[in-house]
């Protein structure tokens, strides 16, 4: 038996027939100190055969806690209190613990949020997914194995035999997620439950894993539920859209209406909020900002260069080098926005950190006055005029700090003002990213993501720097609070006058917010312009790649076909003795400047 | 989250929050009896501290059992075995509490400090932190004590010298994996010094290492204090220690089972006691970890 | 790995002078004559000066300590003062029994851990979890003498499972280590339960159940081999530990090791003795710290080795 | 000659168990020199002297005969033909020579070269410029003369020593340093298997020169039991003698069981438990503080503690040496006139000072009862509970003011009053690095000794313990020590051992005589 099996009985089929799976009035609470509080009620939703769902809203809003009692697995102290969940005709709410495990993975499986936490780091792939074929099915190891390789290939994983036997840590996030996907769909399950399956992931690996969900529901017929709060995924995916607000079902319907015709307020928030590329005006930059070339420049890059060494031979001198940065050279002027745009692990945040003043760098930066040739000419001083918010905001906040002394931290570093004053600048600051006083003394946990990325913009914004460095400061984000936040930042551009670099790998948000824009790959700018011209006018091929794997937020749209990507990002880590190509940027006109095609990574 | 207001909850002091486990209070209780009781042993104290009662003894010179004039028994010498508890908890605290706290202190200051800064300061304090590891405690105790005159302080010392090595290995490897996390550079790029992440960012979240370290180190430095009493580097008879008390006797934990039950159940007492403090402690420092161990 | 290999023991060979020179320099400055040892009461003066010339005592620390080095580098360790044997001889024989008791301990001291550990995590705060916390505390703070004692009473006098002390079978092996295990038991316990409780929280301990595993599966196969990982590293140093305990607990079950000689010949001020046997663990230490390190890429093959 | 008549109910065969907790350092003869290796070394090997069996009294061993001349200062010993070594090889009296010349080369760093001292030559031959003792002759292969430099009365004790056995030279050159390990003598028993740090098996020598001797077929030494478990296992059936007796803890429990208590034999043993007082040091060069001292210890409390297994003492030797003079009542128990003594020699505050004490149990609780006494008139002593080690070096550097002797304490090496003075109370002890703790010397004392061991015909015998009495008796008056207890030996048997009791508290052999012990099944 093999996954492809059902395509060749024609499986494909339009959804249709009795729900599989059926959820009815479905309340969760969770028991806290305080008694218990409800976190979903009376959610309510269907799913037939070959359909997907796709449940969007706001984070928080309660779309993984449904998902999680559907499989059962939700948290100890959490509890279903009320509604049936049906799969066929059992309901899985009242079934044993005993039953229950032997329904999970083989009829109902689910791909959770985070694939770079999902996989077990010690066993290998092969191990896990053998280990879910034979949890249900009683195979010999040997035909478990076979199973496996099936499952990967059915996922087109490139390499499926070497796979097996590599551990989750050697795959790339794109390369897990579909190790997630393989293992969900290994025992074909009626019902697969797929949370969140691309925030995480590139805008190129984001596509080929949809791309790869579809075919699969196609092939096998598996209905799918799919969480996101990302509407261009919505929009290319869902047959039909559950809405959620606050842990209750907003609005429900089918993909086109939702998106033609939204009727509830919320909905119709939500959907004004997405970024959609191409929507701005290109002319809007110089209708309300200074003319922008002949303000100075606030921060300049000039040949600016990282590289890391490692490995270590027998001396333990270092082998090879990863050449993270290689030779960037921009400038960001006052109140202007820049951005940063490319895959993962090309360079973005090598260069937030080398202006941070956190990695040692080559070349130099001028930042408002401050010459830094060097790690070390970082001293504080620098770092008063320029901040940085990091792109994780969970993991940037000291989780053991009340936000309130968090965001004063700068404030008390830099020797600002008294107490009082400080307490003072720090509501002040509350009330401008759009918190309330009150939540000051709040540990970080206690916030939602969005908030989180606020406190940290407050606490970047606390010394007033010339310059303010967003490290994939929205990806992370739901799109009404990532539109909250987009708006934010250029209410502060407008009001204090700062700059920024923006970096991203969301080409939508960058276009929606950005002045000017720079492609990287492999540590190096391939095209660099405004963003009329980079986002009018992609000359670099790469750069249009990007752009096209973008999901457009309207169901109506139809996606040119296109070649998979099978291709891996090439590596930054080379040999000591063998250092990259410098690529040389041409001006095509109106300072947007073109490298020549190629990788930066091949010896010409 | 939506910005869905929750009323605020009303912020509990860390005493406060405390004061709310009743198992914490009841650790907090035993600590300040111990502490009340070396202090005042001179005056809560039935008899002398090395007074050999001439009832004490029978006959033929075996110790009393609990019970009439000695509640917890006597002695091989006839000695009051309460009145030698009472007593030997100023020499247990002094090493369980202040030796061991100076050995988590300097595993501390060497773990932190090489994990934090790496480089040629690590790789030496490491290094070093080896040596130490494969020395021998007990012969480098025994040198030392031979070196110096024996005393309580220096034995403090002696333990404090040789226990610090396994704290520092420890920490070391947690520090470096938290020195790479996001919110130390973050603390970095706003510009705060070595000092200011090291204490206030770095140490907090070492505390629940630091505490099972701390709180199981109790037991082990108070027994080994009497294995240096016994070669002659710890305090010396008759000065009483809960360790040394057991010591001595332990060949007789048939003949006169109270001699090593009792005050192994003191040992064991003070260090439970702070185990629930310390887990207490933990959880009140870290607000994300409510309950978890 | 072979470069990793060849540096781990060039670093051990540096410690292992530094060893040995501060262990020989504390010796060199201990007030206790080992002289005064050998020549015996009735000795006169001249004896005791003879013997000192004859073992070169009386000549300045470094020539001392390059002597004790170059017949090191000819592995060779001296003769005991006092028993007059060759040291490398005495340790020798002594060396099986002990690793073979460490070996024992490490296993008894995983094992009960480990157990009480998972358990403790698994039921975390319930009165089990209270219970094992108490346990392992008594483990640490109970006087190995005693246990030992105990032990040897119940199961080898009262109840006649295990021979009263000795050496040489597998039953002989079970209470001297189960003694020496129960002081790390308590310890690892304690790590173990805090770890797994971390581990516990993890993703992909939701995924292996979303799976549908059993749940000692998802206990035995995908939480325990990511939470043991932190203990691992913790058997490094535990045999500098053991060493403390080794001598107890050999004495009691008359067990042939080490630790027994370690103990008489610290007593006796025997230095070549205390010297071969400060080499010999500091030796076993390091080793065992460097087996924790090539161990744990075994379990986690995301640790590489540098 | 020999006056020993063997046990008449004795039956050959069988093997014992003995057990100890310290490892058997040596047995060599010439080195081996504490209380367990002693009695081993004494089953593998003989000297020209022995002593009969559970007594203190000289016989003769591998010579059959001896004569003295009259001045006192040549032996003749005629040895005993056909005697072989373990390795088949005859003994003769070029052994004899060649083992006296070995005990004394420095280079065998021999802790008993210094017993050797009578012997003409021995000064040369230690100071290296001699390859032999000139005073030792082989007459003939079974004749040996041995001229003294001064008459010696306890010369005849010095040949019963073990470090006087004979030893084959060619074992000995063979073996080199490790002749300790691969012993080959005269002996009952031969060495036969020697498994380090956990036993050693002695078998009999079936070649044995004395008839019928010894019983047993083997013996077993088990190394590295502590004692608490060598009793559980002698409870068990296991152990025939625990080497180590019967540990403080479990006294009372076996002797409050008849049938247990039965098996234990109680003797008297060369013994004698005292506090030393560094003379040279106030306020202890005042004689009038050491008599305080004296009188302030309260000597049947100690016993108490020790659970009785002693007599208080009242002078340096012990009741079952010869010499001890009978009647002699020492200083009595006395604190208000401890007190009195005190203010009269200028200290009537009592003073501070130092009590150093082997950390081995009961050591520890002994000085505690000590420094309660002193403390009770007002001297107050703080203890120093050290390894043997640090105790030996501190008594011998003579830093410390007093030392209790408990187990590093004077057992004779053989039943001789001489055997208690010289290193120990007498000037040649005195000084740095020596054993007389006291660092007391007195010289007149020394010429009585010396003129009492000149005494050496057996005609003046009584004359000579006399003196001996007398200068035990001065010592006492000086209080250079205070004498505490005389240890009494319990030493427990397993049912099945055979015997005599007094083999079982042999004065030389402990725990028991090897040779004349059997079993009885
Ligand atoms: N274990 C828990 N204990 C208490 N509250 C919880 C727990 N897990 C989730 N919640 C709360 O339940 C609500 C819904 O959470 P859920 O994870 O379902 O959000 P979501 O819609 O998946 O959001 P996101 O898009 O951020 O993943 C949130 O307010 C969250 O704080
Ligand atoms: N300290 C370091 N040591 C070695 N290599 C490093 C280090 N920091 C970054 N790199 C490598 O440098 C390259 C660039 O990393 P960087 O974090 O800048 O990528 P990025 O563009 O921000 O990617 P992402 O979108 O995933 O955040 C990557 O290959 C990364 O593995
Ligand atoms: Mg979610
Ligand atoms: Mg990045």
């Amino acid at each position: 038996m093999s996954l492809a099996e059902p395509l060749r009985s024609g499986a494909a089929q339009a959804p249709d027939g009795a729900p599989v799976l059926s959820v009815e009035g479905l309340s969760v609470s969770v028991a806290t100190e305080g008694g218990s509080r409800p976190l979903v009620q009376g959610i309510s939703f269907a799913l037939r055969r070959g359909e997907t769902l796709a449940i969007a809203g706001e984070s928080g809003s309660g779309k993984s806690i449904t998902s999680l009692a559907v499989m059962g697995l939700l948290p100890a102290n959490v509890r279903a209190t009320a509604g049936t969940v049906r799969l066929g005709a059992t309901d899985l709410l009242r079934l044993p613990e005993s039953r229950m495990r032997a329904i999970r993975g083989d009829r109902v499986a689910m791909i959770f949020q985070e694939p770079m936490t999902s996989l077990n780091p010690v066993m290998t792939v092969g191990a896990q997914l053998a280990e879910a074929i034979r949890a249900h099915a009683p195979l010999p190891r040997r035909a478990a194995r076979a199973r496996a390789l099936d499952a990967l290939r059915a996922v087109r994983l490139s390499e499926p035999e070497r796979r097996l036997d590599q551990y989750p840590h050697e795959l790339s996030g794109g390369m897990r997620q579909r190790v997630m996907i393989a293992m969900a769909l290994a025992l074909k399950p009626d019902v697969l439950i797929a949370d969140e399956p691309t925030t995480a992931l590139d805008v190129t690996v984001q596509r080929e894993v949809l791309d790869l969900l579809r075919e699969l529901r196609r092939e096998t017929g598996t209905a799918l539920v799919l969480i996101t709060h990302d509407m261009g995924v919505v929009a290319e995916m869902a047959d039909r859209v559950v809405v959620m607000k606050d842990g209750r079902l907003v609005e429900e319907g089918p993909v086109a209406r939702i998106f033609a015709a939204p009727r509830q307020p919320y909905t119709r928030a939500l959907l004004a909020a997405v970024p959609r590329m191409g929507t701005r005006p290109p002319a809007d930059v110089p209708a309300d900002a200074p003319a922008l070339p002949s303000a100075p420049p606030v921060c300049t890059l000039r040949d600016l260069t990282v590289r890391f060494d490692i490995g270590r031979g027998l001396l333990g001198r270092p082998t090879h080098r990863v050449h993270a940065v290689e030779g960037v050279s921009f400038d960001i002027r006052a109140a202007e926005t820049f951005a940063l745009v490319g895959e993962s692990g090309c360079g973005k945040s090598t260069i937030a950190r080398a202006i941070a003043g956190l990695v040692p760098f080559a070349g130099g930066i001028d930042l408002a006055g401050h010459e830094l040739r060097g790690q070390g000419d970082v001293t504080r001083a620098v770092r008063r005029d320029a901040q940085i918010v990091f792109q994780d905001p969970a993991a940037a906040l000291d989780p053991r700090m009340r936000v309130g002394d968090l965001v004063a931290e700068p404030l008390v570093i830099h020797g600002i003002g008294t107490r009082d004053e400080r307490r003072a600048t720090v509501e002040s600051l509350f009330e401008r990213v759009g918190l309330s006083r009150t939540q000051l003394d709040r540990y970080p946990h206690e916030f939602s993501g969005g908030q989180r990325q606020r406190v940290c913009i407050a606490r970047a914004l606390a010394l007033r720097p010339r310059l303010i460095v967003a490290d994939e400061s929205v990806s992370a984000l739901d799109v009404s609070v990532q539109a909250r936040v987009l708006a934010l930042l250029r209410e502060l551009q407008d009001d204090m006058g700062v700059s920024f670099l923006f970096i991203s790998h969301d080409m939508a948000v960058v276009d929606s917010i950005a002045d000017r824009v720079a492609v990287m790959f492999l540590g190096q700018i391939l095209e660099m312009g405004t963003r009329a011209q980079v986002f009018g006018d992609p000359r670099h091929p790469y750069t249009r790649r990007l752009i096209e794997a973008v999901p457009v937020p309207d169901p109506t749209h139809v996606r040119p076909p296109r070649d998979r990507l099978a291709s891996e990002v090439p590596s930054p880590v080379r040999r000591r003795d063998d250092p990259p190509r410098r690529l040389r940027l041409r001006d095509v006109g109106d300072g947007h400047l073109v490298s020549e095609p190629g990788p930066p990574g091949e010896p010409v | 989250m939506s910005d869905a207001v929750l009323p605020e909850p009303r912020r509990r002091t860390a005493l406060g929050r405390l004061a709310r486990r009743p198992l914490a209070l009841l650790g907090l209780l035993v600590i300040v009896v111990t502490v009340a009781a070396a202090v005042a042993a001179p005056w809560i104290a039935p008899f002398g501290r090395d007074e050999q009662l001439f009832e004490g003894l029978t006959l033929e010179g075996a110790p009393m059992p609990p019970g009439g004039m000695f509640p917890l028994g006597t002695d091989l010498l006839g000695r009051d075995l309460l009145t030698r508890i009472l007593w030997g908890a100023r020499t247990s605290l002094v090493i369980g509490v202040a030796a061991n706290g100076m050995a988590l202190l300097i595993g501390t200051l060497v773990g932190v400090t090489a994990g934090y800064f790496r480089g040629w300061i690590g790789s030496l304090l490491m290094r070093f932190t080896d040596l130490m590891m494969a020395f021998p405690a007990l012969l480098l105790a025994i040198c030392l004590a031979a070196i110096f005159t024996p005393s309580l302080w220096i034995v403090a010392l002696v333990i404090a010298l040789v226990n610090w090595v396994q704290v520092a290995r420890v920490l070391y490897t947690e520090t470096t994996s938290l020195a790479e996390r996001d919110f130390i550079a973050a603390e970095r790029a706003i510009g705060a010094g070595h000092g200011r992440i090291l204490f206030r960012h770095v140490l907090p979240h070492l505390v629940p290492t630091i505490i099972v370290w701390g709180t199981l180190g109790i037991s082990t430095t108070v027994l080994l204090e009497a294995t240096l009493s016994f070669l002659g580097i710890g305090v010396q008879p008759p000065e009483p220690s809960w360790g040394n008390i057991i010591f001595e006797n332990q060949t007789y934990f048939q003949a006169a089972p109270w001699l090593v039950a009792f005050p192994g159940a003191a040992i064991l007492l003070l260090a439970l006691a702070f185990n629930l403090v310390g887990d207490a402690l933990r959880d009140v420092l870290d607000p994300t970890q409510k309950g978890r161990g | 790995m072979a470069a990793y290999l060849i540096r781990r023991l060039g670093g051990a060979a540096l410690i292992l002078l530094g060893v040995s020179l501060v262990t020989f320099f504390l010796l060199y400055v201990l007030p206790a004559d080992p002289v005064r040892q050998i020549a015996g009461r009735s000795a006169t003066p001249e004896t005791v000066e003879s013997i000192r010339r004859q073992l070169g005592l009386d000549q300045p620390f470094w020539v001392q300590y390059g002597r004790y080095l170059w017949n090191l580098l000819h592995l060779d360790l001296g003769r005991s003062y006092l028993q007059r044997s060759e040291v490398s001889e005495l340790i020798w024989a002594r060396l099986p029994p002990t690793l073979l008791l460490m070996a024992g301990a490490i296993a008894c001291e995983l094992a009960l851990g480990l157990t009480m550990g998972v358990v403790a995590a698994l039921r975390r705060g319930t009165a089990a979890d209270n219970g094992l916390m108490i346990a392992s505390f008594v483990g640490v703070s109970a006087p190995q003498f005693v246990v030992g004692l105990l032990m040897l009473y119940v199961f080898a006098v009262r109840l006649g499972w295990f021979p009263i002390g000795g050496y040489g079978t597998f039953a002989h092996l079970v209470l001297p280590s189960l003694t020496l295990g129960i002081l790390g038991a308590g310890w690892y316990s304690r790590m173990m339960r805090s770890s797994m409780v971390e581990v516990l929280r993890q993703d992909f301990v939701r995924t292996a159940r979303a799976k549908g595993l059993t749940r000692r599966r998802v206990i035995l196969r995908h939480a325990l081999p990511n939470a043991v990982l932190p203990v691992i590293a913790m058997i490094g140093i535990d045999i500098g530990i053991f060493m403390g305990g080794i001598v107890v607990v050999e004495s009691v079950f008359g067990w042939p090791g080490i630790g027994q000689l370690a103990w008489q010949a610290i007593q006796r001020v025997d230095i070549p003795i205390i010297m071969g046997v400060t080499l010999v663990s500091a030796v076993a230490i390091v080793l065992g710290n460097l087996l924790a390190d090539l161990v744990a890429p075994l379990i986690d093959p995301r640790i590489r080795l540098r | 000659t020999d006056p020993y008549q063997p046990d008449p109910a004795a039956t050959p065969g069988g093997t014992i168990t003995v057990t100890y907790k310290d490892d058997v350092a040596t047995l060599d003869p010439a080195i081996g020199y504490d209380w367990q290796n002693w009695s081993m070394i004494k089953s593998l090997f003989d000297g020209l002297m022995d002593y009969v069996p559970g007594t203190t009294d000289l016989r003769p061993g591998l010579a059959e005969r001896y004569e003295i001349s009259e001045d006192g200062l040549t032996y003749t010993f005629h040895l005993r033909p056909g005697v072989t070594f373990h390795n088949g090889r005859e003994m003769t009296a070029e052994d004899v020579a060649y083992s006296l010349n070995r005990v004394t080369d420095p280079a065998t760093q021999s802790p008993g070269a210094g017993f050797f001292g009578m012997i003409e030559g021995f000064d040369a031959r230690m100071a290296g410029e001699a390859e032999t003792l000139s005073g030792v002759t082989a007459v003939d292969p079974l004749t040996v003369q041995v001229r003294l430099s001064r008459p010696d009365a306890t010369f005849l004790h010095v040949m019963a020593l073990n470090f006087a056995s004979v030893v084959p030279q060619e074992a000995v050159a063979a073996a080199g340093e490790d002749f300790g390990r691969q012993p080959v003598g005269t002996g009952a028993y031969r060495l036969a298997e020697w498994t380090l740090g956990q036993r050693l098996v002695f078998e009999k020598n079936p070649d044995y020169w004395r008839e019928g001797i010894p019983y047993l077929d083997a013996i077993t030494f088990e190394v590295g039991q502590e004692p608490v478990v060598a009793l559980l296992r002698l409870q068990n059936g296991e152990v025939d003698v625990p080497g180590d007796g019967i540990p403080p803890a479990k006294f009372q429990e076996v002797m409050a069981d008849p049938e247990q208590a039965a098996r234990v034999v109680q003797g008297g043993q060369l013994h004698t438990g005292y506090i030393t007082m560094n003379v040279t040091q106030p306020p202890f060069d005042n004689v009038d503080v050491r008599r305080a001292v004296n009188m302030a210890i309260n000597k049947d409390r100690i016993t108490q503690i020790i659970n009785g297994r002693a007599v208080p003492a009242n002078q340096p030797l012990p009741p079952t040496m010869p010499g001890y003079t009978e009647g002699h009542e020492g200083y009595a128990f006395d604190p208000e006139g401890a007190k009195a003594l005190l203010a009269q020699a200028g200290v009537p505050d009592g003073f501070e000072t130092e009590l150093y004490v082997m950390n081995t149990d009961p050591n520890p609780r002994i000085a505690q009862a000590i420094q309660q006494d002193l403390a009770a008139v007002g001297i107050d002593a703080s203890i120093q509970s050290l390894a043997q080690a640090n105790v030996i070096e501190a008594g011998g550097a003579g830093t410390a003011p007093m030392i209790w002797s408990g187990g590093m304490a004077w057992i004779a090496d053989f039943p001789d009053p001489a055997n208690f003075y010289y290193p120990i109370l007498g000037c040649a002890g005195a000084v740095e690095g020596g054993w007389n703790w006291s660092k007391y010397c007195n010289e007149e004392l020394d010429a009585m000794a010396t003129q009492a061991d000149s005494l050496s015909d057996p005609a003046m015998a009584g004359d000579r313990l006399q003196m001996w009495s007398d200068i035990y008796m001065k010592v006492m008056e000086d209080a250079a020590w205070a004498p505490v207890f005389n240890e009494e030996r319990y030493t427990m048997k397993s049912p099945r051992m055979g015997g005599a009791d007094a083999l079982y508290v042999d004065p030389v052999s402990i725990p028991v005589n090897y040779d004349y012990v059997y079993v009885t099944e």
